[in-house]
């Protein structure tokens, strides 16, 4: 007893989970899909995701150095942020989009508004976004995958019949993730599974995925479009992706149940309304941008009733 | 009601002053403006039509007969090479990726496109804006009447072929939709 | 008319081309009156207001008046006197009439004079050559566009405000980033309808 | 079997395997003891001794002159030292009577049988338990008699006795329901006695399934009185939840139990009444759990009223070499003390001791807002944004959040990832907005 | 204050557009190029020299009452001015500034300057104020056509100054860029400001 | 031509005296009476209702300068003389009296105090005090943990040597941080004082002295040394009345304990111009300290050893034949 003790506030106990943690469990979640796509894109996306990711955490690392703040890079989220993006560029982009994207994203939409949890909008989504306006030719040229990269097109753009001259592939291609697409959009089963993983863990809950997914398939279908190609608007493009690690991204959305289910909600609908609307093909992107917007509203207006609260009677 | 009154009739001398100082400047510059104007769009005229040195707005009744068969001419010129008709100058409207895309067409008499123009549009700058370039609007030229031109993405093959603008598919379409639409109307109702 | 191009317009108006994030009309007030959700929401129901009504009277000048005697050339000095006197008047009327009102919209009037979502809109409606009924719904669109944009960026920035935005970033250089980042969102309604 | 929860709450690991399958032994009588005048919520109480006055145990020492108050025992006979300010656990400055034993054991003549539960009426019931200064057990230390005397505008209808101990580590009550299980249940009678109440629960979490057993076995034959297994989960303990839990009523925010006809009263709390009742012994003492990765025989114990913190510890075993953390009570909404000089009072239900490792606290990151915090707090408040209104010294916006709602059950604190120090931030906020009600 | 230092005054200490943030929106919407952010800021100039000092003129004129309908009448007369002239004799830029040629009108440098200075002040002094706010206002806005044009087009003035290899961000001459470009200047313009300080 | 100019006129000049006397008219109809001051500072704004400042024109802008929730120089458009004619409006005119500035009143630094145990929370003295009220051992001092830095909106606060310390330049005497301190260790001392108890512990003397080494343990010493009777002792602490207060600085080279700050550098001998000294005596009678000799008509001398700078004969020579250096 002659040394000093520690004191602090209760409680003195604190779970196991930490940043680095849930953001690892990201990672291992979006490894196998990360693999399908070097195996589809072979060195191309070995490229693309290696040069996202170091970009993404060398970038925050000097911004932290510059803004004379803790270097974080520790905690993944950079990583998550870097293949995120990777994820959602063509095979076939050169070498410097992902390297502008990531140090768009980290600087831009994350640092400048202080970091981790600070920001309002998805950095990955908020420079894909940046990148699709700057360099529309080359975000979306895309190839088929395996070794010999030719050009064609989306299933999804098949669908609106902008590419007139493409053909639909079987559903069995886009569960595996055979099909054009950006690299992460290809296999929908591996980053279900993925998805599950992430549920199974608790870093994410069924809420936005649920409703997300939920609202595009009926959706879809009070559209007017066919029970078979609603499935083709499920498993193709970047929806599994966004509706499981995209749209669940703790800074830029909703905090409250019920707010992420309007979130999710919110997201379906535009995905919808811009894939069968819209000018694009692939609207999830875009979709969970203007959601990001809508998050902070939505989670000052869906506050929990509080236990015990006696709602006022005039 | 006094103050009521002051102020109104402040106001008015004010109003009255910009009012005579407009008029004024207005009465200098109306002409000059239409002429600027008249210019402008005879230049526009001319880089589709090049043979013609004046041109006259098409009669009101065969006008409102062409509005009839396509709503989105907008308005037709004849192009004389002294007296004599050279061809048309056919503006059409196109909804392309941003808004309308407005197309000024020139057809001669002896069934050639003798070019094209983009006039106003809100396409994108570095995609569908590029309409506007030379390159893009020269691959009209010359071609013939009787086919409708089509678009497509690798270099052109057939000669009634030209190639989109890359990644600007939606605007390409749009402008040779214009195209067509006056090729149509030549054929239809000018060529006799 | 059919109701199918009146929606054209409508949608066009708020989300395809807001005039806040895609035709820069209206930023002073924006930027200016954004610091909380509940005077932003009085501020963007307030320049609906303005802007309907403004743009069916001076739409009535135009077409009675200026067409008439062929004095187009003084559209703009017309339209800002009409606009200008209109939302004084409003302004007027409403504190008196209802100061409850004035309290939620009329106190945002006085700043709505000088912005150029109104006049611009005036300005648009006579160019696009629309008709009374288009003028009145391209009206309620462009300012139901504004006021979803000042809404959501009220709440966005709420929530900066807490935020440790960097020293040199307070303020207005967030405030516009962040509008960036709003407008980048928002290029994903181009090409809707 | 039915199991009975409520919405939130979090799964902190229990650690109560350490004690929860001892017994509970009696501590040494302590050869000094520092008794505080105030244990309890309420006004403190006046000495009714004086230095060099010889004392004997169960005599009362503090008298109670206010009605939210309970008056102080003796817990050993011997002689009163000083009466004067020590450090207590609950964190501040407390008068206190320090008496030395004279090794006599003497039991005041004042403490006696005070006849059969059915032959007292509820006056007297109230009284014997005032008198016996029975304060709630459950930590708060709620003077009991005030509990069990609402208003009349506010009828009582129902009963629970509050075995959940959710506190990781605690096993107090736990071992008392296993060995005392008719105490229990005797001061649960005497509290419906009270009420003139028809329906009692003793509500037990399900990870204590002996106990369960136990305490079925005691109700066989009281129809009135049900066991109500509860879902383990942290802060099932805590009334409101409890109440929700088992009945499905919320308390009104702001509110109290009663104000939907409830009392809630913690297991010790019901065999101390029973005791009051038999015996006519007040509290001396009481049961306590010392635990945690610096004490080396974790034990139940039942201890005296004013012996040290040092001196239980030492009886198991001392500490192990490198204590870092010293906390009074669980390790969730417990106090950390910075001494072990300092008294066992009624609402010590634990002494944690934890090592270095243990007791140290990650750094804060920043919030990434995953919701966590949202989704677990028992009483769906927010405390990422009240715990951020805090920092930033916007108290009017925390108090929007319904800061003032918050039971500091410490479930956000414990599950953040960021490891933000959530509670604290509320607690401070908390703070002034009471303060700031005050001035205003 | 001098005649000088009112002049420095608007080019630089109370810059409008970095400083003061007025006029928004032409500065934003006009600025895809430097020429086009030029010429909307010697238009935005001249109508300001010449409402600044008519309106210095009138000062004692004008009742207070209606001093604000009276100075956007004055103010609108000039942009409608300017707008002839633009049409009649440039009407490429006339077109390219479109819309906000009228919105000169409204916007708050001009009123505000007109109020809280020319109608306070000689007419000379009013007329280098404005000279200043002008000048202050143009600059910016040639430096925003010029990073935005650079960026997202590759060129200075329409000269292309990298060659094909350069592929520029398109985003920098759409509504995004505008802003984005803007947030970054007025914080770099903070940041120049804040080193003067501490140096000095 | 006439045509060209009549109708402009006629339409022009008509909706102007339209809306010139609608609007008139309507001011008057309508009109509601705002306070005084509000019209006033609404002259006084540009009236471009801009909304730069935030609110939502100019008239909602004066109407929150008037009820001071705005600043003065919140217009942006107006800048310093709009700002300058506001204040005036407003009146916010420094009031008079001695200028204060906010002093911590604890000399508890890293070395002198001990810690009781090691904290481990929120670096935030408000929430730091409710964890066993502070670290401290004396529950009395600066925390150190700097809230009152952030709170200070002059950027007058540092922390230094893990107390507060407040630049008595930099305070505007705003009292945030006195708000902020859940020590209550920060007090008004007038600008020009020059000796502080440096101390807030209303301990006893002896638990004082385990605690802290600079802490006030109540010896009482400083009170009879001062020769003006200043130093009074409240709670147990000694605490100087500033009103009576010479700044001579006996009081602080006497504390045992040197919980008595002094800015001694500053200090100031007495010295005699002997020119203008006519010997009346007076100084000599009135130094507390006798430190001044002299013959009467003779010229006086100041012994500058025994001198403590209270500036008592200074005050009192009928000559002004004293001067402080
Ligand atoms: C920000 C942005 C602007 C675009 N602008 C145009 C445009 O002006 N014209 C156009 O035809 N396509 C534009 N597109 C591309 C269309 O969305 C679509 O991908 C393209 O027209 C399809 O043409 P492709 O088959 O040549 O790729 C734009 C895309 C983006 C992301
Ligand atoms: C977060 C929280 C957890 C609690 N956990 C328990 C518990 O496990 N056991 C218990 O008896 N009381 C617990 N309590 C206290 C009860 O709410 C309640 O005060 C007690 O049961 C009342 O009984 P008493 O007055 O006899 O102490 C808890 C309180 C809070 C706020
Ligand atoms: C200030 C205060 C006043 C209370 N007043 C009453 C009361 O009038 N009646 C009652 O039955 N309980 C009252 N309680 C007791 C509470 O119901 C509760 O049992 C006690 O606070 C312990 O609960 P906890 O351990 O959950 O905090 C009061 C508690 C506090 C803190
Ligand atoms: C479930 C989950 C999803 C995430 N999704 C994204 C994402 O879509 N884009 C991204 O940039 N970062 C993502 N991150 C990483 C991190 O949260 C992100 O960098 C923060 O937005 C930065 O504040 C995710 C993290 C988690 C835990
Ligand atoms: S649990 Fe922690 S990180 Fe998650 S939202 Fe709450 S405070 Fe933020
Ligand atoms: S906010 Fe309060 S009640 Fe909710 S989890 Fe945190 S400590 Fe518990
Ligand atoms: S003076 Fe008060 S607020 Fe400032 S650091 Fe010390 S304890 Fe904290
Ligand atoms: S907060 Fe105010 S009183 Fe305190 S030091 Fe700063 S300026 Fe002085
Ligand atoms: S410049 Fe457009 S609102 Fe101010």
């Amino acid at each position: 007893m002659d040394n000093n003790l520690i004191a602090s506030s209760s409680p003195h106990l604190r779970s196991k989970q930490t940043i680095s943690s849930v953001m690892l469990d990201v990672l291992i979640a979006l490894l196998p899909a990360t693999l399908a796509s070097i195996w589809f894109f072979r060195f191309s996306a070995v490229k693309l995701i290696v040069l996202a990711v170091v970009t993404a955490v060398v970038t925050e690392i000097i911004c932290q150095k510059a803004m004379k703040r803790p270097v974080t890079v520790k905690d993944l989220s950079a990583v998550v942020t870097g293949l995120l993006l990777a994820f959602n560029i063509p095979a076939s982009a050169p070498w410097w989009i992902p390297v502008v994207g990531s140090a768009f994203a980290i600087i831009i939409v994350k640092q400048l508004f202080g970091g981790l949890g600070h920001n309002f909008m998805n950095p990955a989504l908020g420079a894909r976004a940046m990148l699709l306006a700057s360099w529309p030719v080359i975000m979306t040229n895309w190839v088929s995958p395996g070794a010999d990269a030719v050009s064609t097109a989306t299933p999804l753009a098949i669908l609106s019949g902008e590419a007139a001259d493409g053909t639909l592939p079987p559903l069995s291609d886009l569960l595996l993730g055979n099909i054009g697409g950006s690299l992460g959009e290809t296999s929908a089963i591996l980053l279900i599974l993925g998805g599950i993983y992430l549920l199974y863990r608790g870093v994410i809950n069924w809420r936005i995925p649920l409703a997300y997914i939920g609202t595009v398939a009926v959706l879809t279908l009070a559209f007017g479009v066919g029970f078979n190609d609603m499935l083709y608007h499920l498993f193709a493009g970047g929806l599994m992706l966004g509706a499981f690690y995209m749209a669940t991204d703790y800074s830029s959305s909703p905090v409250t149940s019920l707010g992420q289910i309007i979130f999710a909600v919110g997201c379906g609908l535009l995905t919808v309304v811009i894939r069968l609307k819209g000018g694009y093909p692939e609207g999830v992107s875009y979709s969970i941008l203007l959601m990001n917007l809508a998050a902070p509203l939505i989670d000052k207006y869906t506050r929990p009733k509080v236990f015990g609260e006696v709602k006022q009677s005039a | 009601m006094r103050e009521v009154i002051k102020l109104g009739l402040i106001l008015l001398l004010i109003t009255s002053v910009a009012a005579i100082v407009l008029g004024l400047t207005n009465s200098v510059t109306e002409d000059v403006i239409q002429e600027v104007e008249a210019e402008a769009s005879k230049e526009a005229r001319l880089e589709a039509l090049p043979q013609a040195d004046s041109f006259k707005q098409i009669d009101e009744d065969i006008f409102s007969k062409i509005k009839e068969e396509n709503s989105k001419v907008v308005e037709v010129y004849v192009g004389y090479s002294g007296e004599e008709v050279v061809g048309y100058a056919i503006k059409t409207a196109t909804p392309g990726y941003g808004a309308n895309i407005e197309v000024i067409t020139g057809i001669s008499v002896d069934n050639q496109l003798t070019g094209m123009k983009v006039g106003s549009h809100q396409e994108t700058p570095g995609l569908g804006a590029n309409a506007t370039k030379a390159e893009f609007q020269n691959q009209y030229k010359d071609k013939s009447t009787d086919e409708e031109i089509v678009v497509v993405k690798t270099p052109p093959s057939k000669d009634n072929e030209i190639q989109a603008l890359t990644g600007a598919t939606i605007s390409s379409n749009a402008v040779t939709d214009g195209v067509n639409i006056a090729r149509e109307i030549y054929n239809s109702i000018l060529a006799e | 008319m059919e109701i199918g191009a009146l929606f054209t317009i409508f949608v066009s108006a708020a989300l395809v081309n807001n005039f806040v994030l895609a035709r820069f009309l209206g930023i002073c007030p924006f930027l200016g009156v954004s610091k909380q959700i509940e005077t932003a929401f009085g501020m963007g129901m307030a320049v609906t207001f303005v802007m309907t009504l403004s743009s069916i009277i001076t739409y009535i000048i135009q077409v009675t008046i200026l067409d008439n005697l062929g004095l187009q050339y003084l559209q703009w000095i017309a339209f800002i006197l009409v606009i200008a006197s209109l939302v004084q008047f409003v302004e007027l009327f409403v504190k008196k009439a209802s100061p409850g009102l004035y309290q939620a919209l009329g106190v945002f009037l006085p700043l709505i004079t000088t912005n150029c979502a109104v006049l611009g809109l005036a300005i648009l409606n006579i160019q696009e050559e629309y008709n009374l009924i288009q003028t009145t719904i391209h009206a309620v669109g462009a300012s139901v566009g504004f006021l979803i944009a000042i809404v959501l960026f009220a709440g966005i920035r709420e929530r900066v405000a807490l935020a440790d935005v960097p020293e040199l970033l307070k303020g207005f250089p967030i405030a516009l980033i962040t509008a960036g980042l709003m407008s980048i969102a928002f290029l994903g309604f181009t090409g809707l309808v | 079997m039915k199991r009975f929860t409520f919405r939130g709450g979090v799964h902190p690991p229990h650690f109560k395997k350490a004690t929860e399958k001892l017994s509970v032994e009696k501590a040494k009588i302590p050869q000094v003891v520092t008794i505080p005048l105030q244990q309890h919520i309420g006004a403190p109480c006046e000495p009714l001794v004086k230095v060099g006055d010889k004392v004997k145990i169960g005599q009362k020492i503090g008298q109670a002159n206010a009605f939210v108050s309970a008056p102080i025992h003796s817990s050993i006979a011997g002689t009163v030292k000083k009466i004067a300010s020590f450090d207590s656990p609950t964190g501040s400055k407390v008068q206190c009577i320090v008496i030395e034993s004279d090794g006599s054991n003497e039991v005041h003549e004042d403490v006696r049988a005070k006849g059969e539960l059915h032959n007292l009426s509820k006056k007297e019931i109230l009284e014997i338990i005032k008198e016996a200064g029975i304060t709630g057990m459950g930590g708060a230390g709620f003077p009991t008699h005030v509990k069990l005397s609402p208003p009349p505008d506010k009828p009582i209808d129902t009963v629970i006795i509050n075995g959940a101990e959710c506190e990781p580590f605690l096993t107090a009550d736990h071992r008392m329901m296993l060995e005392h299980p008719e105490k229990v249940v005797f001061g649960l009678k005497a509290i419906m006695k009270v009420l003139d109440v028809r329906k009692g629960f003793i509500g037990i979490e399900d990870n204590k399934p002996d106990a369960i057993k136990v305490m079925e076995e005691a109700v066989m034959n009281e129809p009135d009185i049900d066991v109500a297994p509860v879902r383990t989960k942290y802060p099932q303990g805590d009334e409101k939840r409890l109440i929700n839990a088992i009945t499905g009523r919320e308390v009104p925010s702001g509110g109290l139990p009663m104000d939907v006809g409830l009392v809630v009263n913690n297991v010790g709390t019901a065999a101390a009444i029973c005791d009051a009742i038999k015996t006519g012994m007040p509290v001396i003492e009481r049961v306590v759990t010392i635990s945690g990765s610096a004490i080396n025989e974790p034990k139940n114990l039942l201890v005296r009223i004013g012996t040290s913190f040092k001196e239980v510890i030492e009886q198991c075993g001392g500490y192990k070499s490198d204590l870092g953390k010293l906390i009074s009570g669980g390790p969730m909404m417990g106090f950390a003390q910075f001494t072990d000089e300092i008294p066992v009072i009624k609402g010590t239900s634990g002494i944690l001791a934890l090592n270095k490792k243990d007791a140290k606290i990650p750094d804060e990151q920043p919030c990434i807002r995953c919701g966590k915090c949202v989704s677990i707090c028992p009483v769906n408040l927010e405390p990422l944004f009240i715990a951020k209104f805090s920092q930033k010294r916007l108290y009017d916006e925390a108090e929007k959040y319904h800061a003032l709602d918050c039971i500091e059950c410490g479930s956000c604190s414990f599950i953040c990832p960021s490891k933000r120090k959530l509670l604290q931030s509320i607690r401070t906020g908390k703070r002034e907005i009471i303060s700031k009600r005050k001035k205003s | 204050m001098g005649i000088f230092k009112q002049f420095k005054n608007g080019l630089i200490n109370e810059n409008p557009v970095f400083v003061q943030l007025l006029g928004m929106c032409p500065t934003l919407a006009v600025t895809t190029t430097v020429i086009d952010g030029m010429g909307m800021g010697l238009a935005t100039t001249a109508v300001m020299l010449g409402s600044n000092v008519v309106v210095s003129l009138l000062r004692k004129v004008i009742p207070n009452k209606i001093r604000i309908p009276a100075y956007v009448v004055v103010i609108a007369t000039f942009v409608t001015l300017i707008g002839m002239f633009l049409h009649a004799f440039s009407l490429d830029l006339y077109r390219s500034l479109g819309l906000f040629i009228p919105l000169i009108i409204v916007n708050c440098l001009i009123l505000g300057r007109a109020e809280s200075f020319a109608s306070k002040n000689k007419p000379l002094i009013s007329f280098v104020d404005g000279l200043g706010m002008g000048l202050g206002f143009t600059w910016a806005l040639m430096v925003l056509g010029a990073v935005r044009e650079i960026l997202g087009a590759g060129s200075v003035f329409g000269i292309q100054l990298f060659g094909e290899a350069f592929k520029p961000a398109i985003i920098m001459i759409l509504p995004p860029g505008a802003f984005l470009a803007l947030g970054v200047l007025v914080a770099i313009f903070n940041w120049i400001k804040l080193r003067r300080v501490k140096n000095v | 031509m006439l045509d060209s100019i009549l109708n402009p006129v006629l339409s022009l000049g008509g909706l102007g005296l339209l809306f010139g006397g609608g609007l008139a008219i309507a001011s008057r109809v309508f009109e509601v009476k705002v306070d005084p001051k509000v019209e006033q500072i609404q002259q006084a704004l540009p009236g471009a209702n801009c909304g730069a400042c935030g609110y939502p024109g100019c008239a909602a802008f004066a109407e929150a300068v008037a009820s001071e929730k705005a600043p003065v120089n919140g217009c942006p458009v107006g800048g310093s003389s709009c700002a300058e004619s506001l204040g005036a409006i407003m009146g916010v005119s420094a009031d008079a009296g001695e200028k204060q500035v906010a002093r911590v009143i604890c000399g508890g630094k890293d070395c002198n105090a001990q810690e009781k145990f090691e904290y481990n929370g929120i670096k935030d003295c408000k929430s730091a005090a409710m964890v066993q009220g502070g670290s401290k051992s004396c529950s009395y001092g600066c925390l150190g943990l700097g809230s009152c830095v952030e709170v200070c909106p002059f950027d007058a606060i540092k922390i230094v040597d893990g107390i507060a310390n407040i630049d008595k330049e930099k305070c505007t005497a705003c009292e945030k941080c006195i708000v902020e301190c859940p020590k209550n260790v920060i007090e008004m001392a007038p600008y020009d004082q020059k000796v502080v108890v440096d101390c807030n512990s209303k301990e006893f003397g002896k638990d004082v002295k385990v605690k802290c080494t600079v802490g006030c343990i109540g010896c009482q010493i400083c009170v009879k040394a001062c020769p003006f009777d200043a130093m009074e002792f409240e709670n147990k602490l000694a605490k100087i009345n500033y009103d009576k207060c010479t700044n001579c600085m006996v009081c602080a080279e006497k504390c045992p304990t040197n919980s008595i700050w002094a800015d001694f550098e500053s200090r100031k001998t007495a010295e005699v111009i002997e020119d203008k000294c006519i010997g009346c005596t007076i100084c000599a009678k009135k130094c507390p300290v006798d430190a001044i000799e002299g013959e009467l008509k003779g010229i006086h001398k100041v012994i500058e050893d025994k001198c403590i700078g209270c500036g008592i004969c200074y005050e009192k020579c009928p000559k002004d034949a004293i001067k402080m250096k």
